[in-house]
């Protein structure tokens, strides 16, 4: 099944009570699935398709509030448009998942993947998890709402999916059985006294304003909780292993032990990255490793500090431009491996923008430039544009 | 790892016909890949779909360059479209034409690999009564190639369709299937 | 000084206020710069001072009265504007105090 | 003393300005549906005024049902998703969902999720109460400004004469918009005319489906009067025929207060400071869009 199947499929054995959205490419058919599921009676919850991806969050945020599970999907335009309401779902600690078929912002004008809208909501407050395969992004929507409603966490989680990469790409997907998934992920219960439920038996007034004397311990309270979801994907992912027998962690180190070379990356490209991994270590015997960054919020500092700890040098390839100053991914890595002492050389990758294909020839080269950069100690350029048609902008910047 | 391309038009029903090839290749005990040209659908523009077919998880997620085979749909297609770039020079085509592989030669657009030729549409607009011949033609595929098995493809179909049609195509994929294998 | 009303214990994880009605404890009347003072000798317990009141500050007593909450009457003067027998005048803050005539 | 009877949902200690009309839209409109309520407040001076940054510090909430605030824009979609919620969970009965927003939260910024709840027949009561501007950020235009009314984005200067949209109209119709959309109920109402409000709130309790109740609030504070006033000015912007309260009711237009004789609208307009420029042009302009109006409502 697709990738949009497979999430479709999951949002309907997780029980959702409402589904809420817009459609826009290459989102459409996960909210087609729902509403034939919903129409058909597969799926006991109310659709309602929203006047705009804003009024779709607005919705999620009103039924979230009022105590009901609740699913929705955008990307590109769409999650951009809901970007305030973005920040009012983590701040009222509402536990809604979205899927996000990851795809380009305008302008250009293009329906193609890259990671540019996630990134700009990266820093809402709301967990981020990035897939590599459509199994994962079935098996991550079920994981989300456990990880999203733990109490622990309480704030929403966006399940990220490359758009039409992975969204319109059928694959064998393993779907597990109903009452299996039921006993994994029992009913959403809010709990009144701990956050926002609007239940006229229990009055409170939620969401209003909040000077300033007390505005940064509410900031802190979502950092503590971005912090504590990396314990409680640990803990969910664990149970989804030992319950479904698939298992994926915060990252997922492939071959990175004996790697001097290692690629960080997320999404499709990680399947890829992979496969050329193997074959460069069978047919050139180069030490080469691949990181998969699984979640990106919260970024699981440790585990990339331990996973490149042996490394001598770090290539990551962001999907995403951070323009004035150099792509995200790579910033955050940095970040995490700054202070652990370890001093592997970093080089900074942009590739796949706008659908641009990122090949195994393109992920050959990263591999290359970073052996090259693990040998002299040296990075050649401080950014490159991995597939960049050069005779069209002239030379590298 | 076998990579297969179809070529169509919107509405001729390729990116089907790569979703069928690949839940075929998952009934054979392979793994498999299957996605189309992405951008907009519209019906009557030519387009592209593919399937990955591998005895071990296909994790590749970039696009198909060098294709083991080339399914084409619709043979007027291959008058202003390359439809053999890249196929590997062991790789085959399969193309629905009532034409020989010898007369499709001699028009000269198809100028490497080993060509197949069904007459798909005839044999869909008679056994099916339409001349959608996206299945027909997987029917020819399996008799071309041994990469999936007849009954394999079967079994997608009525997966896939109701089982009245899935009858009437699976008779369809029956008849090409034995043309090809003469 | 009053103690803190949040604590590390009451503190939620997001901005809610648990506390309906909470606003009794807000004594608003000390924004007031004018008061209203009813002449019950005039009033003829219309009552339309206690709906006009944007401040939910007149009430009818249980002897039938009307009375001025001062805790939360902000002085606007519309229960004296719309008063008909104008029986309630609004005087200065700071020439009289609220308690004097009530 | 009693500050809050028994079914008060709005109680004492909110931290509205003095004289404030919005408060009291509030005040009868919420009162009048009693506590089996949640209520969306949009970002505006009531919800500043119950629930507000000023509130939090103490929890000195003004309201006895539970009330949620989200954003500016977003009532419409938050209670259409409420209602979904609720539905989902089989705990809509009885209960009112009610969304409160001022003019520029509902005519303006709004109206799309609005619209879109209307449209999707969502089961909801929505109070706009009109201050005819962006009182909360203080005194700005917004699309239901009057004709010609200074504000200070709509000020009047050698070449401006105060809010100017063309062609002429007295100010954008929300009501009849809502109309447009053909739900069950809309209706108008006044602060100077709480009995007529309340009958039109119990009356839209006791339908289903989406209901909009459009009500005038003078701000003393933006509009340039006495805080003593409100209730004068609003009465008189009745009675000049400036506001019109009616209710349609499946369609069906009903006057719920006929005027034998409308009083010249420059007794309304001469006690604001907002019109205190205007000439007897546009004075007459203001006086013949308001006899149109009438003409249109099927009245002299």
């Amino acid at each position: 099944m697709s990738g949009n199947r497979a999430v479709a499929e999951a949002a309907k054995l997780a029980k959702v009570n409402v589904v809420s959205a817009y459609p826009i490419t290459p989102q459409t058919s996960i909210v087609e699935y729902l509403s034939e599921f919903v129409a058909n009676g597969e799926l006991a919850a109310e659709f309602v398709q929203a006047e705009s991806e804003f009024g779709a969050m607005s919705a999620c945020i009103g039924a979230s509030s009022v105590g009901a599970r609740v699913f929705t999907a955008t990307c590109s335009q769409g999650l951009a448009l809901m970007h305030e309401l973005n920040y009012v779902a983590a701040g009222l600690r509402l536990p809604i998942v979205m899927a996000v078929t990851n795809r380009q912002l305008s302008q250009p004008l293009g329906m193609w993947c890259d990671h540019s809208d996630a990134m700009g909501e990266r820093d809402s407050g709301w967990i981020q998890i990035y897939v590599e395969s459509c199994q994962e992004a079935f098996d991550t929507v079920i994981q989300a709402f456990k990880i999203s409603e733990d109490r622990e966490v309480l704030l929403p989680t966006m399940v990220c999916l490359d758009g039409f990469i992975l969204s319109h790409t059928s694959e064998p997907v393993d779907v597990p059985d109903s009452q299996i998934i039921q006993d994994f992920l029992p009913p959403y219960k809010p709990d009144s006294e701990y956050h926002t439920l609007l239940d006229v038996q229990k009055p409170l007034a939620a969401g209003g304003g909040c000077p300033p004397a007390f505005t940064m311990e509410f900031d802190y309270k979502k950092y503590e909780a971005q912090e504590n979801a990396k314990e409680v994907i640990r803990k969910v992912d664990t149970e989804f292993g030992d319950t479904f027998g698939r298992r994926y962690g915060l990252v997922e180190a492939y071959r990175c032990e004996d790697a001097d070379v290692i690629l960080a990356g997320m999404g499709t490209m990680i399947g890829t990255a992979k496969e050329v991994a193997d074959k460069l270590r069978q047919e050139k015997g180069w030490p080469v490793g691949v990181l998969k960054l699984r979640s990106y919020r919260p970024f699981p500092k440790e585990d990339v500090a331990r996973a490149t700890a042996g490394s001598k040098a770090l290539a990551v390839v962001s999907r995403a431009v951070s323009y004035g100053v150099g792509a995200p991914v790579y910033s955050d890595v940095a970040a995490a491996i700054s202070n652990s002492g370890q001093k592997p050389v970093l080089l900074n990758f942009i590739a796949g923008m706008g659908g641009r294909d990122v090949t195994q020839k393109n992920i050959a080269q990263v591999f290359e430039q970073g052996l090259k950069a693990a040998q002299t100690g040296e990075v050649q350029s401080e950014i490159e544009w991995v597939g960049l048609n050069k005779n069209l902008v002239g030379a590298s910047p | 790892m076998r990579e297969i391309r179809f070529h169509g038009r919107g509405g001729q029903g390729a990116v089907v016909a790569s979703e069928i090839l690949a839940d075929a290749a998952m009934r054979d005990g392979k793994y498999s890949q299957s996605f189309p040209t992405f951008g907009p659908e519209r019906r009557g523009a030519p387009l592209m779909a593919f399937t990955r077919i591998d005895a071990k998880p296909v994790r590749v997620r970039s696009q198909i360059y060098e294709p083991d085979y080339v399914i084409v749909l619709d043979a007027s297609l291959s008058q202003s479209q390359d439809v053999t770039n890249g196929l590997k020079p062991d790789g085959a085509v399969i193309m629905n034409t009532p034409l020989t592989p010898e007369k499709v030669k001699e028009a000269g657009k198809l100028p490497k690999g080993k060509i197949y030729c069904i007459d798909a549409s005839s044999i869909a607009m008679k056994t099916i009564g339409s001349s959608i011949a996206n299945t027909v033609v997987l029917g020819a595929f399996s008799a071309a190639t041994r990469e999936v098995e007849l009954q394999s493809l079967f079994e997608a179909v009525k997966n896939r369709f109701s089982a009245a049609v899935a009858e009437r195509n699976i008779q369809a994929m029956k008849e090409a299937y034995d043309a090809v294998k003469g | 000084m009053s103690k803190p009303y949040w604590t590390k214990e009451n503190f939620p994880i997001t901005p809610i206020i648990r506390n309906p009605a909470g606003s009794l404890a807000f004594k608003c009347g000390l924004w007031r710069t004018t008061t209203p003072i009813i002449d019950s000798q005039k009033c003829t317990k219309c009552g339309l001072c206690e709906v006009y009141c944007p401040d939910e500050a007149v009430h009818k007593s249980e002897k039938g009265v009307f009375e001025i909450n001062y805790d939360y009457c902000k002085g606007c003067g519309i229960c004296a504007n719309e008063c008909p027998p104008k029986a309630i005048r609004m005087v200065a803050e700071v020439e009289e105090s609220c308690t004097s005539e009530s | 003393m009693t500050v809050a009877g028994e079914e008060s949902v709005l109680v004492a200690g909110h931290r509205a300005c003095p004289g404030c009309g919005g408060i009291l839209a509030l005040k009868y409109a919420l009162n009048a549906l009693g506590r089996n309520m949640i209520v969306h407040v949009a970002t505006s001076c009531m919800e500043v005024s119950i629930m507000g940054g000023g509130v939090f510090p103490r929890g000195e909430y003004a309201l006895t049902v539970p009330s949620l605030h989200t954003a500016f824009e977003t009532s419409g979609a938050v209670v259409s998703g409420m209602d979904a919620g609720l539905k989902a969970l089989g705990k809509r009965e009885g209960v009112n969902l009610v969304a409160i927003a001022g003019d520029g939260g509902t005519a303006d910024i709004g109206l799309q999720t609005l619209s879109g709840a209307a449209e999707r027949g969502h089961d909801f009561i929505y109070i706009c109460y009109d201050n005819e501007a962006y009182m909360n950020t203080g005194n700005q235009r917004s699309g239901t400004t009057t004709l010609f009314a200074a504000t200070t984005t709509s000020p009047v200067g050698a070449k401006k004469r105060g809010e100017q949209h063309l062609p002429l109209r007295l100010k954008k119709d929300m009501p009849a918009i809502m109309a447009a959309h053909g739900i069950p109920y809309v209706a108008t109402g006044s602060v100077a005319y709480p009995g007529d409000l309340v009958r039109k709130v119990k009356k839209a309790a006791a339908i289903h489906g989406p209901r909009y109740i459009h009500i005038h609030a003078p701000c003393p504070t933006g509009w340039g009067f006495p805080e003593s006033k409100t209730i004068e000015v609003a009465r008189l912007a009745v009675q000049t025929g400036s506001w019109v309260l009616y209710e349609i009711e499946d369609g069906e237009l009903n006057v719920t207060l006929k005027l034998p004789q409308r009083r010249p609208l420059k007794e309304y307009l001469s006690m604001q400071k907002r019109f205190r420029h205007l000439n007897e042009t546009e004075l007459s302009q203001i006086q013949q869009l308001v006899d149109r109006k009438w003409t249109e409502l099927g009245l002299q």
